[in-house]
């Protein structure tokens, strides 16, 4: 037999001002099962909170409804409160008597009745509540990278520098991403491969990072401190091991003119390579897309001058299995072609680059060894045109966000080749100068100022080639429009950044959303800014959105937290309002009848198929199992189940039609 | 003769429409006192079999809401709703179950006014309705059992 | 299959030899043609420069017209009238208050079933298939493939060829034994609708267009549109006098290039009706 | 597009605009790409971005300088613009409708004299013959425009060409497209 206690509040005189608070106890002590019913001025104060207490104490209530305000504001101090007088505090419920009822109606009889009619329900619900216990999974202390780029790299140092495991994995042969391919860096101008390499070194012989170059993520199971990911191994075709990295090989390679990813396309690499010569680690693959031994089957030259016979044509892929608490995604950005533009030539004038290949042209490493070369005849350009929001902001090509980083590292190209090229003009067209960060406004001043760059406020409509030159046509809206034609010798398109290859495939993977632009989706985009709606899933850098590097870098830093915070704990704990299979005594064993429609229904892939097998080993029956630690209790199983044996803990059956019937029998 | 109150019954989500209607209460928004809140973890959660029980039990109109497309709390609760929706409603058309009575909707945890203005209109309509009688007649009448022999 | 013909007024007046090298090249292949009978103007730049719904009633009743007489495909040599036709087509198909309008109002039995291709579709379909082994004498030249506004734009609705640097002139040339060359004013306009009333314009913008192709050594300009042709033919003087330099490249329509490769009498063609002297 | 939420809040001529075109002048944001591209814009006394310009500001004075532009009528709607516009505006169908709407309201630009009368010998031409007939086209605009010398030499060098046809080609049903142009002009002041 329930015994309930009932708890209306007058808010002071929130609620009272228009629901007669001692009438609504009244009625509510007349109930079935109420054993004690009292209104009271403030309900959540310390002395509101005692009488509840001493009540449970007292009468030995096993049941309590406060009718206060909203179960969103105080249900936990209540639960809290009854958990303190020894009442499980899921045994508490809350009717909501002043944001759904005294703050929104006149005073008067209908809103006393609605008062009473909102205890009566969560009476009548409270009787079937039963007691419930916060759920605990354990965390496997070590996290997974996905990414090697600055914010990767970043995330795991952080991480390990926290004391816990990190495996980092990248799909290139080396580490470094975007940013080893810069040449300097905004607002600063350092070098970007001298701040870099560091941390680069750093992540390899970091005690606690695990270092998976050339690797990628084949799937991923499990949830929040118990993840289970496959990792494969991409060969290289190389016993890292006995390989010392002298580069022998790589010099005596027959297969030299392929174009190079790490020089976007600006200079060649053997088919067995280093992509630079700081890579990490500064051990080569062999690329068996051009590599003449697989694509012919004879050269084998490589095999024959290694010194310590490091070279494996036979090695395969290998797949790595690895259980980790927590993964942040740093997989990064990748930026269109110039091929994307076809009124600037589709991709056929050479001396039209993209703003990552004059990085390559301007980097002491690159294949012109930092001059200003022209990709055509390698003269260096006398007149060159930057391009501001090429394929940005232009819905008509389908990409109508701003990506951010351009407007600032189109200032930094035109003054670094004002530096190198003395003689030359610059010029960049641009709809709107987006500074916004610190030292960065300054820094665009001081490439018009300073260094002469010429800044044209409008769009190019075309660009052709004639006699050897690049003719430019655009307007300057800051004159009219009046149309303005530049022969230059060289033009720079601000791509539009853009999401890696195969971010979706990805995305599926981990279970995590992503924006119609295919970046991942963040959970909230002010408060949660690196989780995803998938817990132990955290985001780092411009895998998001386009980033700028000390961006990427404090996101990284951010996931890094959480993943640390995580890892504080040796057990996560839970609210029980999840999903459960009801079981039964044999034979039946549950009402369940395997139909598994729970399963597609679940959005987070929370429900799994239960085998029960009898003492021999034998299939008795298959069964829906929630796994608790993956539910979210979103509830939708529920409704989809035709046998209703899947029930939520706090909202089930038997509570919802006890609510409806409560309600009605006399409303 | 005193005007018809119609009983209402909403259907609400935890995260977006009772949050909602809690803004509504903070706003101090007044509106009709004839609808009752019945909270879920999610509209996907909602059985429809409970909105039939209502209507057999005496509701004269029902609401159901949840948060917009593509704010589900649980990114697709409301979407398998909606869907369930589209089916209940032709099936409840099939039986004669009066649809004019249930009010679908999405209020977000932004929209108070919004959720005032919901439940005004749906009294207002079902008042014009007047109370839903026929419910018993059509539940006590099913349809006869289609032969597929 | 008869394909039906809707010449339009150039090709009657000032642009015949377009016309006659049309059909003579379709003699050539036995493709059937059939002019619509009792046509009229699609009514150009000035009507729907002027008046919206002349500019759609006029093309309509050309299309109803053609309906009337059973024909489910035409061919629109002119690339201004193709453009009137189909946007025609397209806005009424969009728009049913707009089809009741325009269709009702002027007593026209329009469904809009006839199919609409313009020269280059036309030859692409029913004459380059059965080129082989009839080109006698190859078009062997470097020629610019000039291409004008209204085959190409505007994309959405006439979903021919790429907007920019388009390719399907320099494939069908090629076939005919020429080297089409890569250059920049094959879509720029060349004034079009201003050549009576703004010559100077049109010298200015159809110069340009001729001055890229002699700097870039084509030994001819093709084309596929009356009002390209005229302008950068007929108004020679006027682009002579903007470039300050005697500029003595012809131009052709498509169709007399491949004419004179398949063997056809220059007469046949008409190469005697143009302005600049057609010495290839 | 009467249906459009936001139809409500714009108001003159780029409301008129939107409604007869579709074109919502608001989309523009001033990259000066259709003025880089347009192929007639150092001949306009507004390039087509500043047009776009002055129809965003609501300006009544502005909008009057609008529809007495020569802009609109040296434009060729050659559709350079639309095809490269990043916000896909129809710039040419905008054009169109300014036109028609300058002619109404008899605000066409006297340097325009030619280009509209040029259209209008077209159109008369058309209207009488159905189809047009490129002698009569000639005299009637020269009789418009008192441009009596120009072109003097072009149609003799035409004639011996057989480019011209020295009597008009009539069609049969002359009276069905006459009734075409007699609808069309009551609601316009063609």
């Amino acid at each position: 037999m329930s015994k309930i206690g009932v708890f209306v509040c007058h808010c002071g005189e929130n609620i009272s001002a228009t629901v007669d608070c001692a009438k609504v106890a009244e009625t509510a002590s007349k109930y079935d099962g109420v054993a004690f019913s009292v209104d009271y001025k403030y309900m959540c104060s310390d002395p509101g909170q005692s009488l509840i207490k001493s009540a449970i104490a007292e009468k030995g209530l096993t049941g309590v409804v406060v009718a206060a305000c909203s179960p969103r504001m105080h249900e936990p101090t209540f639960r809290k409160a009854c958990a303190e007088a020894g009442l499980n505090p899921y045994m508490c419920e809350m009717a909501n008597l002043r944001e759904h009822c005294s703050w929104v109606h006149e005073k008067g009889e209908a809103t006393t009745e609605k008062a009473t009619d909102l205890v009566r329900i969560l009476v009548e619900k409270v009787k079937y509540n039963q007691s419930l216990n916060e759920i605990r999974v354990p965390v496997t202390k070590t996290a997974l990278v996905i990414g090697g780029g600055i914010a990767g790299i970043q995330a795991s140092l952080d991480i390990a520098n926290t004391g816990h495991k990190v495996i980092l994995i990248e799909k290139d042969p080396s580490i470094g991403g975007h940013m080893s391919q810069l040449s300097e860096t905004f607002p600063t101008l350092d070098c970007s491969q001298c701040i870099l390499t560091p941390r680069m070194v750093e992540v390899a012989q970091h005690p606690n990072i695990t270092l998976y170059t050339y690797a990628e993520l084949e799937s991923l199971e499990g949830f929040i401190g118990n993840f289970k990911a496959k990792i494969r191994r991409k060969s290289k075709s190389l016993d890292e091991k006995l390989c010392t990295g002298c580069g022998l090989c790589t010099t005596k390679c027959p297969t030299k003119k392929i174009p190079s990813e790490f020089n976007e396309g600006l200079g060649n690499r053997p088919a067995i390579y280093v992509p630079f010569p700081q890579a990490v680690p500064n051990k080569p693959v062999i690329d068996r897309i051009h590599c003449t031994y697989y694509t012919k089957g004879k050269c084998r030259i490589c095999e024959k001058v290694c010194p310590t016979q490091a070279i494996r044509f036979d090695q395969e892929d290998q797949i790595v299995e690895v259980e980790v608490g927590a993964l942040v995604i740093a997989t990064g950005f990748n930026i269109k072609q110039t091929d994307f533009f076809p009124e600037y030539g589709y991709g056929k004038y050479p001396d039209v680059i993209t703003g990552l290949q004059f990085e390559r042209l301007a980097s002491a490493s690159g294949p012109t060894l930092g001059e200003i070369r022209r990709p055509s005849d390698g003269k260096i350009p006398e007149k060159i045109v930057f391009l501001a929001c090429a394929g940005s902001r232009d819905p008509a090509k389908g990409i109508p966000y701003c990506s951010k980083i351009c407007c600032m590292y189109i200032a930094k190209h035109a003054m670094l080749y004002q530096h190198k090229v003395h003689s030359g003009k610059s010029y960049v067209f641009y709809m709107d100068i987006r500074a916004g960060g610190k030292m960065y406004e300054e820094f665009v001043r001081r490439a018009i100022e300073d260094d002469g760059v010429n800044y044209i406020r409008g769009r190019v409509s075309k660009i052709y080639e004639k006699n050897g030159k690049l003719i430019v046509n655009g307007a300057d809206t800051l004159l009219g429009a009046m149309p303005i034609e530049i022969e230059a010798d060289m033009v720079v398109l601000a791509t539009a950044g853009i999401a890696n290859d195969g971010a979706e495939e990805l995305a599926q993977k981990l279970h995590i959303s992503y924006d119609p632009y295919r970046f991942f989706a963040e959970a909230h985009p002010k408060l949660k800014p690196v989780e995803t709606n998938t817990a132990g899933i955290f985001l780092a850098g411009a895998c998001q959105a386009p980033r700028d590097i000390p961006e990427s870098v404090s996101m990284a830093s951010g996931a890094a937290v959480k993943v640390a915070c995580l890892f504080s704990q040796d057990e996560l704990t839970r609210e029980p309002i999840i999903a459960v299979v009801n079981r039964q005594a044999p034979p039946a064993y549950s009402s369940c009848v395997g139909c598994f429609l729970c399963v597609s229904a679940c959005p987070y892939q929370a429900i799994e198929k239960e085998e029960i097998r009898n003492r021999n080993g034998e299939l008795i029956k298959s069964i829906a199992k929630v796994n608790p630690g993956l539910c979210q209790g979103c509830g939708t199983c529920v409704a989809f189940c035709r046998t209703k044996s899947i029930d939520i803990q706090g909202y089930t059956h038997e509570q919802m039609y006890t609510e409806v019937l409560a309600l009605l029998n006399e409303y | 003769m005193a005007e018809f109150e119609p009983k209402i019954v909403a259907f609400v989500c935890n995260w977006c429409t009772y949050a909602g209607a809690d803004l509504t209460g903070t706003s101090r928004i007044k509106y009709a006192s004839n609808v009752r809140i019945l909270r879920f973890p999610c509209t996907g959660r909602i059985d429809y079999m409970l909105l039939l029980k209502a209507f057999d039990e005496g509701a004269d109109g029902i609401i159901v809401s949840g948060c917009h497309p593509n704010d589900c709390h649980y990114t697709s609760g409301n979407f398998h709703a909606r869907r369930r929706w589209i089916m209940f409603r032709s099936l409840c058309d099939f039986t004669g179950i009066d649809t004019r009575r249930i009010k679908f909707s999405w209020v977000s945890a932004a929209e108070g006014a919004k959720w005032a203005d919901i439940v005004n209109t749906t009294v207002a309509s079902i008042r014009e309705l007047g109370p839903y009688t026929e419910y018993k007649i059509v539940a006590n009448n099913p349809v006869k059992e289609v032969s597929h022999g | 299959m008869t394909l039906g013909f809707y010449p339009g007024c150039s090709l009657k007046g000032s642009s015949r030899e377009y016309a006659e090298s049309v059909l003579a090249v379709a003699k050539a292949f036995d493709v059937e043609i059939e002019e619509i009978t009792d046509w009229n103007c699609c009514g150009a730049t000035a009507a729907h420069n002027l008046n919206k719904e002349l500019s759609l009633a006029l093309p309509a009743r050309i299309l109803s017209l053609a309906e009337k007489q059973g024909l489910k495909e035409i061919v629109v040599p002119c690339a201004a009238c193709y453009s009137r036709l189909t946007v025609t087509k397209h806005e009424l198909s969009k728009d049913p208050l707009l089809k009741a309008t325009v269709i009702e109002a002027n007593g026209l039995d329009y469904s809009g079933s006839v199919s609409i291709l313009n020269i280059i579709q036309m030859l692409d379909k029913y004459i380059t298939p059965n080129l082989g082994g009839r080109v006698v004498k190859p078009f062997d030249h470097k020629v610019a493939c000039y291409y004008g506004c209204l085959l190409v734009r505007p994309h959405e609705i006439l979903k021919f060829d790429r907007e920019e640097d388009p390719q399907s002139m320099d494939i069908l040339m090629l076939k005919t034994g020429a080297t089409p060359i890569d250059w920049a004013y094959k879509t720029e306009c060349c004034g079009a609708g201003l050549s009576v009333s703004r010559t100077s314009s049109v010298g200015r913008l159809s110069g340009k267009i001729i001055e890229d192709a002699k700097d870039r050594g084509a030994e001819a300009v093709i084309v596929a549109c009356p009002m390209c042709h005229s302008n950068l033919d007929m108004r020679r003087d006027a682009i002579n006098t903007f470039l300050g330099e005697k500029v003595d490249i012809p131009v052709l329509y498509i169709t007399q290039a491949l004419g004179l490769a398949l063997g056809i009498d220059r007469k046949k063609l008409g190469l005697q009706r143009h302005f600049v002297k057609v010495t290839v | 597009m009467s249906s459009d939420p936001h139809h409500s809040i714009i108001s003159g001529l780029s409301s008129d605009v939107l409604e007869h075109t579709e074109v919502k002048v608001s989309k523009c944001y001033q990259c000066g790409k259709c003025s880089a591209g347009c192929p007639l814009s150092e001949e306009m006394d507004f390039p087509p971005s500043v047009i776009m310009r002055m129809l965003q500001t609501d300006n009544p004075d502005l909008e009057e300088k609008v529809l007495r532009s020569f802009s609109i009528w040296v434009c060729l709607t050659c559709e350079m613009c639309f095809a490269r516009c990043p916000m896909s505006i129809d710039i040419p169908k905008m054009m169109d409708y300014l036109r028609e709407r300058s002619l109404k309201e008899k605000k066409a630009n006297p340097k325009a004299k030619e280009i509209v009368a040029f259209h209008k010998s077209f159109l008369d031409s058309i209207k009488y013959t159905g189809r047009l007939y490129e002698i009569g086209l000639f005299i009637d605009y020269k009789a418009r425009t008192l441009k009596i010398l120009d072109d003097l030499a072009l149609a003799p060098k035409m004639l011996k060409r057989g480019k011209l046809n020295i009597f008009p080609e009539l069609i049969k049903d002359r009276s069905g497209v006459a009734e075409m142009f007699k609808k069309s002009s009551k609601k316009n002041n063609t």
